[in-house]
């Protein structure tokens, strides 16, 4: 009965996460939001697999415990990548970048036009 | 040995000789004054009669003179000949052009005239039909060009008959000698017809004959000598070579070309009578006389049995016709206007022509007659026979009176003078060698009757309409056919255009590509679209995962 | 058995021990620790191989504990060939690391651990045999790398790291909620679980994408172009070969071994991806204006043919799809080397500045032109091998799709190649000069042209890797 | 429906109040302190589920560690750009909402639908507990990440590692940025660190000490040590150093290398690799953990290669 | 008698010569010319004297045969049988030639250590095709070969250059793919099967008929691509734009008659005409080398850029050897081999001339040919007479050619096939005939562009390389009953496949 409960919880915490990541730009949020998303599957970890004598599953224990590691390790790590790449460009977001050579392709495409005039 | 050497000399020399013409000093030189003597040549096969064989050579070449040749042989020695000294102080302009022309074709129609099997023979004849296109153009103005292109089309597109038809000989029995053809071989009627258009071309028979009257005029005066009088007769060789009469079913032609023969003979004059420029009258008396000579084939593809008999008197006809002819058309750079003895000089290749009483002329009529006797044909045609000569005689007339204000140079050439007594001469030493019955006397009358109907004829009309000038413009029909040829080669242009259906632009479908690729990256590279992609494909893998 | 215990804790523990000395040693130092760990552990492939090739799976198991308990690795001859490609690219990309990261260079410290912390996890990636000690070594992986592309320390390649772990992170998030459920259900982590009922799709599903991811296969390679084509040569090389590979790598694992006979729809579904990375990889390869993102883009392309072997699933296949990984892993590494290079020299690597680069680089132009033929395919040499495998397993299942598809990529890939090859040999703009900055090391262009010449070379000589390959179709495991 | 029920049902929307307040909140600075909350949650949680070393973990690491971390992130983000601390409304979309849901509902059925198959208990799980006495440690879950799946935990240290290599390589360009608060220059504060330091470091030895049979371990040691190293940092009794010393990289690397010899060391006396070497061992492969995890996660909040002494 | 190593070894060794040859090429770089030029020729004659040995050897009935299994069950097999010797001595002749042309023709041109170190490759690609025992060997050294053609054809690097390989790769690329489609079909049908006179697929006949059909068009594209079928002819104008030398040795040798000779391996030795004809192939085929034989005239009728015209005549001229092989039967089959070294000689010697016209003369345009003839007159006399053996006039080799297509078209009863033939002389004439006229009748018209001066010698070699074709042209026509001539080697050929 209660682990269907958290598993409720859990998947609630997951769309929330899901909707974090997608509507946010700011790359913090996003981190957040991931961190949600894996909060929500680690509880699941711990739900879903049957319990032995009353207590969880040691080995599922184990798992999120290395999982818990693992997720601060990469969030301090992608903490310290986000403000170095705020610090260049102004603004925590990743936007798409194409390059502008591209949009220049269809001319190119003829390439001698195109590639007489040498780029600096 | 010899035999080879001398069977292959008149081949080979000339081709010397022309290659001589193409190093500047001494050797061309050399060249133009040993091109005129190589008809002679001819001679030494011609006496020695031997075969030579040759395996290695263009699909085992055979070469030797026989008896059907024999004839065109003695005329080419001597006409070529002749012309070629008339040709060797005549001719001034574009000498290496001239004389390259005159030694491939010599070298062509001599290699036709000894070649004994299939391959060779066509390989001469199309020598010499391209080489003789050089003589035709020599001029090089505006109606040169023209005669020449007509000539070069009909040319190839005869061969071009002639070689399928020769073709479907071989793809039957092979390369084969030309001696054994005559039952070797039974064709389809289609492929025999093929081979005597192919050869009519040469011959100028109607309606093959317009590239003629555009051809003599234009070429230079002892190059429409032998055209005329030797290369034409090429195409009689290449009847008697590849439908040689006995070969069975030939016989069933023989009445078709015979009427041919008839039209052409009169077509040939009717024609001549409305031309203007005497060398063109005197391509149309060409065509009228193959027309005879065309008559005198189909007799004897009519009489097989006696088609043996009957050849010594083909080789009257084409010996006389051809030596008369090539010296009327040397008369006409001789002003033979300007003296009587020149006049004399004129007249007596006229008069043998129009087949005057004891002329070589009445010597061929004879011979034809006695040949449409043999194939037993009905009277009638004997007495158109005589009517033809008639004809020729007023076209002939209408060429006197042409030719007497003929300028040119004011010296006659001797070879002119050697080319008419050969004419007045050699017919006669011919028949002699040959043994043929002349049949002088009775021939006298049917050959006087219609000279004198000629002459009643030329006087009435004088009388009559002094003034009447009908005009056709030289080579008749060869103008629809241009016109035709013009419109075919637009519709090939077309059919070619159509063939080459050119590929796509793909141009427009590459800017399409690049601008959707541009989008999608824009779109996918986004995170939110990153994450909603997962999250799409890993429910769209559960769902199917789920539904299978 | 024991000896090749040890061998295979080396291919671990030498790279993961000569990191921890190189973090303990000053910055400066450490790319001796470097040059010892990366040109030592290789040397344990060649006995491994012989082991290979005499029993097809060398198996270990930690402590005595057997799974489903402990934890057990497992190398048979398609981890081998992967290591292989790792060893081989890792040494050759030694010296442009080399020469780009002196110690000046403030990143070249971090640089050199990651850069064996890197090779650890690829290599204990190779190796796990447990579906938890994979994603631990995924993560590891991931994260090295992710830190590698950062030492370049441009918005773009910032960005596009961050893209990356972003993304990798979501992957391995759904990776380990299918183990989760995996366990739930047998009760065990093991890869390959003798005698388990079927295995619950779901499961499968999820670690299939998480671990698409991570390989970014098309359509969820959006962070690959930027990484590759903005991450310093030497680490791009190891990327491409390696990094998105034992993902993939892993992939098959799951599937082959994990799931009993996983769904044809299924595995159809996935080779139809696979073709869609094909088409949309060389289509965007042949539109980028940048030579290393056409290169990038190519690798998405060629990522493609690894999938197809899911539906092909014969001997073949399993032959065809291993070689071409080798052929393009070492093809893809040196075309990365040498537009290292060429940006060294060019300062940019755009392809309007490649005219007239066969004067200026013949090595690298060469380079280039080898790699092309192996990925076109064209025979002989690797590529094709790899090719006319998966043709004649297409032939096999009688995949007419996978035929026609297999054949047609060829001339997609032509299409980009002789893009490039044309710009830089033959276009009239060749003539023209601009400046050229130092060049690198002569060794680094050779270093480059030797994995094209490799990757040329093996496919005049296939059997032994073949054969191998044949040997090992996954099945046992500890 | 029986309190124990009530009790989940209440946990779990608290749970998801925080969590939407994380994901959906309109401040970047509130979602990081809901954040926080939520791992304080989450704590509460493992420990109704009865995982308390769990709990504990996600207290100090989950927690605590993320949280500081994202703070002095975020703070960092104000320095570079002061607008930053009003930070932008998260626009709300329609299609996101409703993948979102989607999504949850995804997992929901999964979850649901693991649920409802038969579940017997994990044979891994039955094994661990029934080796575990010939181990002669108590906690199952310590057993479980340092002897049966000790490899994992090798590589996750190593993970860890990597961490701080990584961001070495990005921290190396940009000064060091200020972690210290004003107005903890006050005496109260000096005396409340002086107590706490400690009270943590016993905390911490005592958490590693039971850890093999009670719940506790080397994470929960050494996140809470680290825990008061980023207090000594706010503080500014330590100060981030810019060149790294060799004691503290022989810190970072120690708790790896114990690990590795733990599975090296068997293959000396002849044994498989990872063979069971006694107690002994794990506690000295604790206390080397301990220590890494406590130096790694305090440098990493610092953003330097080391630590010196303040004021 | 002979070592058998030696037989094993031969084959490769004829590949490898030019393989080696462009590698020293290569190494020794753009400057050292001299070193460049003797190895070019040094392995030109070498590659010659090593086929000759072979030819004799196979002559005196000794089998070669090299076997290396590229993959298991894919071999890779060189062998030499009469039809390979007949391409490769004609490679190995013409490429003397060529080498000769192309050292002098490029006196002045940059880049040409890439030039000559590709075109070495694109002969060893050339051997190995005439050398190859297998579909499999064929189609790599088809592929190797496409590969080492294009860097020959964007050689100068112009726009048109560059976008005619971009169609050149466009075309044969598909090609060589539609050939691997093919090539992978049929060894799953037939697996590894060497060639064999008469087919080996015959057994396979019954139930896979559909299937063979099938891949046997696939076959024919592939190859027709660069055989230069209508309508996949569309690269070969195009690439005109490549120098002379490689536009000669692309037409006359290397890469249309890759095409054909790949027509003829798959007709006569993998699937055997009977089987063709059984499969109802043999008519389409034959329609379809006809359609080629006009369109290609047609076009070339229409096409004033010199080289363009020479292509579109080659575009006709190939599919004869197509249309013999299909007519099948000992004549039209010897005819239709024999055009390939027949077509080759005159192509190549056509080539040279328009070359040398165009580098000395500036000549691209037909009416710039205006009296050339008194300028040049013995490349005009080359061109002439290769112009002439075209058209199919004799004694030059084009009649002989011409001869045993249309005896053999009658004898297998197909007088239409003969019609065709006939068209395209007449066409021939009329696009060649122009060319001659102005070369020799028409007063000299004034040049576009100043003639650029070149050294003695290597005009001389040019003017030798013309002429030396030219008289292998005529030579060849006259003495085609001698028992070394390529027509009795051919006849010998055909026995084999026709008896």
């Amino acid at each position: 009965m209660s682990s269907a409960i958290f598993v409720l919880v859990a998947a609630a915490i997951f769309g929330l996460g899901v909707h974090g990541l997608l509507v946010s730009a700011h790359i913090m949020r996003k981190l957040l939001a991931l961190n949600l998303m894996l909060s929500a599957l680690f509880l699941l970890l711990i739900v879903v697999p049957a319990t032995i004598e009353g207590r969880p599953d040691p080995v599922p224990q184990a798992l999120v415990l290395t999982g818990i590691v693992i997720a601060v390790s990469t969030t301090a790590f992608a903490l310290a990548l986000m403000v170095r790449l705020f610090r260049k460009q102004g603004h925590a977001t990743i936007h798409p970048d194409i390059d502008p050579d591209l949009l220049g392709r269809r001319h190119d495409r003829h390439q001698p036009e195109a590639d007489n005039e040498q780029a600096p | 040995m010899s035999a080879l050497v001398i069977n292959l000399l008149p081949v080979l020399a000339p081709l010397i000789v022309a290659s001589l013409l193409a190093f500047r000093g001494r050797p061309r030189t050399f060249g133009i004054a040993a091109a005129p003597w190589m008809p002679l040549l001819l001679v030494g096969p011609l006496l020695l009669a031997s075969r030579a064989e040759m395996t290695i050579v263009l699909l085992n070449l055979r070469l030797g003179a026989d008896a059907v040749a024999s004839p065109l042989i003695v005329l080419c020695a001597v006409a070529w000949g002749l012309a070629g000294w008339f040709a060797a102080n005549r001719i001034h302009r574009d000498r290496i052009l001239f004389w390259s022309g005159w030694l491939v074709s010599l070298a062509g129609i001599s290699l036709a005239l000894l070649a004994q099997d299939i391959a060779g023979f066509y390989a001469g004849y199309a020598m010499l039909s391209l080489a003789s296109w050089l003589l035709i153009i020599h001029a090089r103005s505006q109606e040169a060009w023209r005669a020449g292109r007509i000539y070069l089309v009909l040319a190839l597109a005869g061969e071009m008959a002639a070689f399928a038809g020769l073709i479907a000989i071989v793809a039957a029995v092979g390369n084969i000698a030309l001696a054994e053809l005559a039952n070797a071989v039974q064709l389809e009627p289609a492929w025999r017809w093929l081979i005597l258009a192919g050869f009519a071309v040469k011959m100028g028979v109607v309606p093959l004959h317009v590239w003629l009257p555009l051809a003599h005029p234009v070429a230079p005066v002892p190059a429409s000598a032998i055209l005329s009088g030797v290369i034409v007769k090429a195409g009689l060789l290449g009847w008697l070579r590849l439908v040689p009469p006995g070969s069975e079913g030939a016989d069933a032609v023989g009445p078709i070309l015979l009427a041919l023969g008839i039209v052409t003979a009169f077509a040939g004059v009717l024609i001549g009578l409305t031309q203007r420029r005497v060398k063109v009258v005197l391509a149309y008396s060409t065509i009228s006389q193959m027309g005879l000579v065309l008559m005198a084939y189909s007799a004897m593809l009519m009489a097989p049995d006696r088609a043996a008999a009957l050849l010594p008197w083909l080789g009257v006809m084409v010996l006389h016709h051809g030596l008369n002819k090539a010296s009327l058309f040397l008369a006409c750079s001789c002003a033979p206007g300007r003296s009587r003895l020149r006049g004399l000089l004129v007249a007596i290749p006229v008069l043998a022509i129009s087949a005057a009483p004891l002329t070589t002329g009445m010597l061929a009529k004879t011979g034809l007659k006695t040949a449409l006797a043999e194939a037993g044909v009905a009277h009638g045609w004997t007495m158109a026979l005589s009517l033809t000569s008639t004809a020729t005689a007023l076209l002939l007339w209408h060429f006197w009176r042409l030719v007497r204000s003929e300028r040119g140079y004011k010296t006659a050439h001797p070879a002119w003078v050697a080319m008419v007594l050969a004419g007045l001469f050699v017919p006669w030493v011919w028949v002699l060698a040959h043994g043929l019955d002349p049949h002088l006397l009775s021939g006298l009358w049917p050959a006087t009757w219609p000279l004198g109907l000629a002459g009643a004829l030329v006087w009435l009309k004088g009388g009559l309409a002094p003034r009447w000038r009908p005009g056709l413009p030289a080579g008749d029909m060869v103008v629809w056919m241009e016109g035709a040829a013009r419109l075919a080669g637009k519709g090939l242009a077309r059919l070619a255009r159509a063939g080459a259906a050119p590929m796509p632009n793909l141009y427009p479908v590459h800017v399409r590509m690049t601008r959707t690729l541009l989008w999608m990256e824009r779109k996918i590279t986004a995170l939110p679209v990153a994450g909603l992609l997962i999250l799409g494909l890993g429910g769209l893998l559960w769902l199917v995962a789920r539904w299978s | 058995m024991k000896a090749y215990d040890t061998l295979m804790l080396a291919l671990v523990f030498i790279p993961l021990g000569t990191a921890l000395i190189a973090v303990m040693l000053p910055p400066t130092r450490r790319r001796w620790a470097v040059l010892l760990g990366g040109l030592a552990w290789p040397c344990v492939l060649v006995p491994l191989s012989l082991a290979i090739a005499r029993e097809q799976t060398l198996t270990l198991v930690f402590g005595g504990w057997s799974p489903p308990l402990g934890i057990g690795w497992r190398l048979d001859a398609l981890g081998l060939v992967v290591l292989w490609v790792h060893a081989l690219v890792g040494i050759a990309a030694l010296p442009g690391a080399w020469q780009r990261f002196e110690p000046e260079k403030p990143e070249s410290g971090p640089f050199w651990s990651l850069w064996l912390i890197l090779a650890t996890g690829v290599n204990l990636a190779t190796l796990a045999a447990d579906l938890f000690n994979l994603y631990v070594a995924l993560e590891l992986t991931t994260l090295a790398a992710v830190a590698l592309i950062a030492t370049d320390d441009g918005i773009a390649a910032l960005s596009a790291a961050m893209r990356y772990l972003l993304l990798a992170v979501l992957g391995s998030l759904m990776y380990v909620l299918g183990v989760g459920l995996v366990y739930a259900q047998t009760g065990s982590l093991a890869m390959h679980q003798p005698g388990v009922v079927e295995l619950n799709n779901v499961a499968l599903v999820l670690m299939l994408t998480g671990l698409m991811v991570k390989a970014a296969i098309f359509p969820l390679h959006v962070w690959l172009p930027h990484a590759y084509s903005n991450a310093p040569g030497p680490v791009a090389a190891i990327m491409s070969a390696v990094v998105g590979k034992v993902a993939l790598v892993a992939l098959w694992r799951i599937w082959f071994e994990t799931a009993v006979d996983p769904p044809m729809l299924l595995a159809n579904l996935l080779g139809l991806i696979g073709a869609g990375a094909i088409v949309y990889g060389a289509v965007a390869a042949y539109l980028q204006p940048r030579l290393k993102m056409v290169i990038a883009y190519s690798s998405i392309s060629q990522f493609g043919f690894l999938l197809l072997l899911l539906p092909l699933a014969c001997q073949q296949a399993f032959q065809g799809a291993g070689f071409h990984l080798l052929a393009h892993g070492l093809a893809k590494a040196s075309m990365f080397l040498a537009a290292a290079n060429i940006v060294t020299v060019l300062g940019s690597d755009s392809i309007r500045h490649l005219p007239g680069l066969d004067k200026r680089m013949p090595l690298e132009a060469f380079t280039l032109a080898l790699a092309g033929i192996t990925l076109i395919g064209l025979p002989p040499s690797g590529g094709f091998t790899g090719k006319w495998m998966l043709l004649s397993a297409a032939w096999e299942v009688q995949g007419w799709f996978w035929m026609v598809l297999i054949v047609l990529s060829g001339l997609m890939s032509a299409a980009y190649i002789f893009r490039i090859l044309a710009l830089t040999c033959f276009h009239p703009a060749r003539r023209a000069v601009h400046h050229l900055h130092a060049r690198p090391p002569k060794i680094t262009s050779f270093a480059a042209l030797l994995l094209a010449l490799l990757a040329v070379v093996i496919g005049l000589y296939p059997h032994p890797v073949l054969d191998l390959l044949g040997s090992g179709v996954p099945g046992a495991g500890p | 429906m029986t309190a124990a029920v009530v009790v989940d049902i209440l946990l779990g929307l608290i749970l998801v109040g925080l969590a939407a307040q994380v994901a959906i909140g309109k401040h970047l600075f509130r979602a990081i302190v809901f954040y926080v909350a939520f791992g304080l949650a989450m704590a509460l949680i493992w420990s109704r589920l009865g995982a308390p070393d769990l709990a504990l973990a996600d207290a100090a690491i989950g927690a605590g560690l993320t949280g500081a971390l994202m703070m002095v992130a975020f703070r960092q983000l104000v320095e570079i750009d002061p607008k930053q601390s009003q930070a932008q409304v998260t626009r709300g979309s329609a299609l996101a909402v409703v993948i979102a849901v989607l999504a949850a509902g995804m997992v929901a059925t999964i979850g649901l639908t693991a649920l409802s198959l038969e579940r017997q208990p994990g044979n891994a799980g039955l094994q661990v507990l029934a080796t575990l006495p010939d181990t002669g440690l108590g906690n199952p879950i310590t057993g479980v990440l340092l002897a049966f799946r000790g490899f994992d935990t090798l590589i996750e240290m190593t993970v860890l590692l990597t961490a701080f290599v990584g961001s070495r390589v990005i921290t190396t360009r940009s000064r060091l940025s200020v972690t210290t608060i004003s107005g903890f220059e006050l005496p109260l504060v000096r005396t409340l660190v002086a107590v706490i330091l400690p009270l943590a470091v016993l905390i911490g030895m005592h958490l590693l000490w039971i850890g093999s049979d009670q719940p506790g371990g080397a994470f929960q040691a050494g996140s809470v040590l680290a825990g008061s190293g980023v207090l000594l940092l706010l503080t500014g009794t330590l100060l981030p150093a810019p060149h790294s010393r060799a004691l503290v990289r022989l810190a970072l690397v120690v708790g790896v290398g114990a690990l590795c010899m733990l599975v090296l060391a068997p293959l000396l006396q002849g044994k498989v690799p990872m063979a069971y070497l006694g107690r002994g061992s794990l506690l000295f492969a604790e206390t080397a953990m301990m220590v890494s995890i406590a130096v790694t996660l305090t440098l990493l909040f610092a953003g330097s290669p080391s630590l010196k002494a303040g004021r | 008698m002979i070592a058998p190593w030696t037989t094993q070894i031969l084959p490769p060794a004829v590949v490898l010569v030019s393989t080696l040859a462009a590698i020293v090429i290569f190494v020794a770089g753009e400057q050292r010319q001299r070193l460049r030029i003797w190895v070019n020729l040094a392995a030109a004659m070498l590659k010659l004297v090593l086929v000759v040995w072979i030819g004799l050897e196979v002559l005196a009935g000794e089998e070669f045969l090299f076997r290396f299994e590229l993959l298991p069950g894919l071999e890779l097999i060189l062998h030499a049988d009469a039809l390979s010797i007949l391409f490769a001595s004609l490679s190995a002749v013409l490429w003397l030639v060529t080498t000769v042309y192309a050292i002098a023709y490029l006196e002045h041109s940059p880049n040409r250590a890439r030039f000559f170190g590709f075109f070495s490759l694109c002969v060893s690609a050339t051997m190995g095709i005439a050398m190859a025992g297998n579909l499999l060997t064929l189609f790599i050294f088809y592929e190797l070969l496409t590969l080492t053609t294009w860097p020959l054809v964007v050689h100068n690097g112009t726009p048109e250059a560059l976008a005619a390989g971009r169609s050149y790769l466009r075309y044969t690329l598909t090609g060589g793919v539609v050939l691997l489609t093919a090539l992978a079909w049929l060894y799953g049908l037939a697996g590894n099967a060497v060639f064999t006179p008469g087919g080996f697929l015959a057994p396979l006949a019954g139930e896979h008929g559909a299937e063979l059909r099938l891949i046997f068009i696939l076959l024919i594209a592939g190859f027709g691509v660069k055989a230069g079928l209508v309508p996949l002819h569309g690269w070969l104008p195009k690439a005109m734009v490549a120098p002379a030398p490689v536009s000669a040795l692309l037409h006359a040798v290397a890469v249309v008659k890759a095409g054909a000779f790949g027509i003829i391996r798959t007709v006569e030795d993998v699937y055997g005409l009977d089987l063709v004809a059984q499969l109802g192939m043999r008519l389409p085929l034959i329609a379809v080398a006809c359609w080629t034989i006009i369109i290609g005239s047609l076009l070339a009728l229409r096409e004033h850029h010199l080289k363009r015209r020479l292509a579109y005549s080659t575009v006709s001229q190939v599919s004869y050897i197509v249309l013999g092989i299909a007519v099948g039967g000992l004549l039209a089959t010897s005819g239709g081999m024999v055009h390939l070294v027949h077509q080759g000689l005159m192509k190549i010697t056509l080539f040279f001339c328009a070359g040398i016209f165009g580098l000395l003369l500036g000549v691209s345009k037909i009416d710039q040919l205006d009296g050339l003839g008194r300028r040049m007159p013995w490349v005009s006399g080359a061109f002439t007479a290769a112009a002439l053996g075209m058209i199919g006039l004799p004694p030059l080799v084009g009649f002989i050619s011409k001869w045993y297509l249309a005896s053999g078209a009658l004898a297998a009863g197909m007088p239409l096939v003969l019609a065709v033939l006939i068209t395209s002389a007449l066409l021939n004439a009329a696009y060649f005939l122009p060319l001659i006229r102005r070369l020799w009748l028409n007063p000299p018209g004034t040049l576009a562009e100043a003639p650029i001066e070149i050294g003695r010698l290597p005009r001389l070699a040019l003017m030798f390389s013309a002429v030396a074709t030219a008289a292998l042209v005529v030579v060849l026509g006259v003495l085609a009953a001698h028992p070394l001539s390529p027509l009795n080697w051919v006849v010998k050929i055909a026995q084999g496949y026709a008896p």
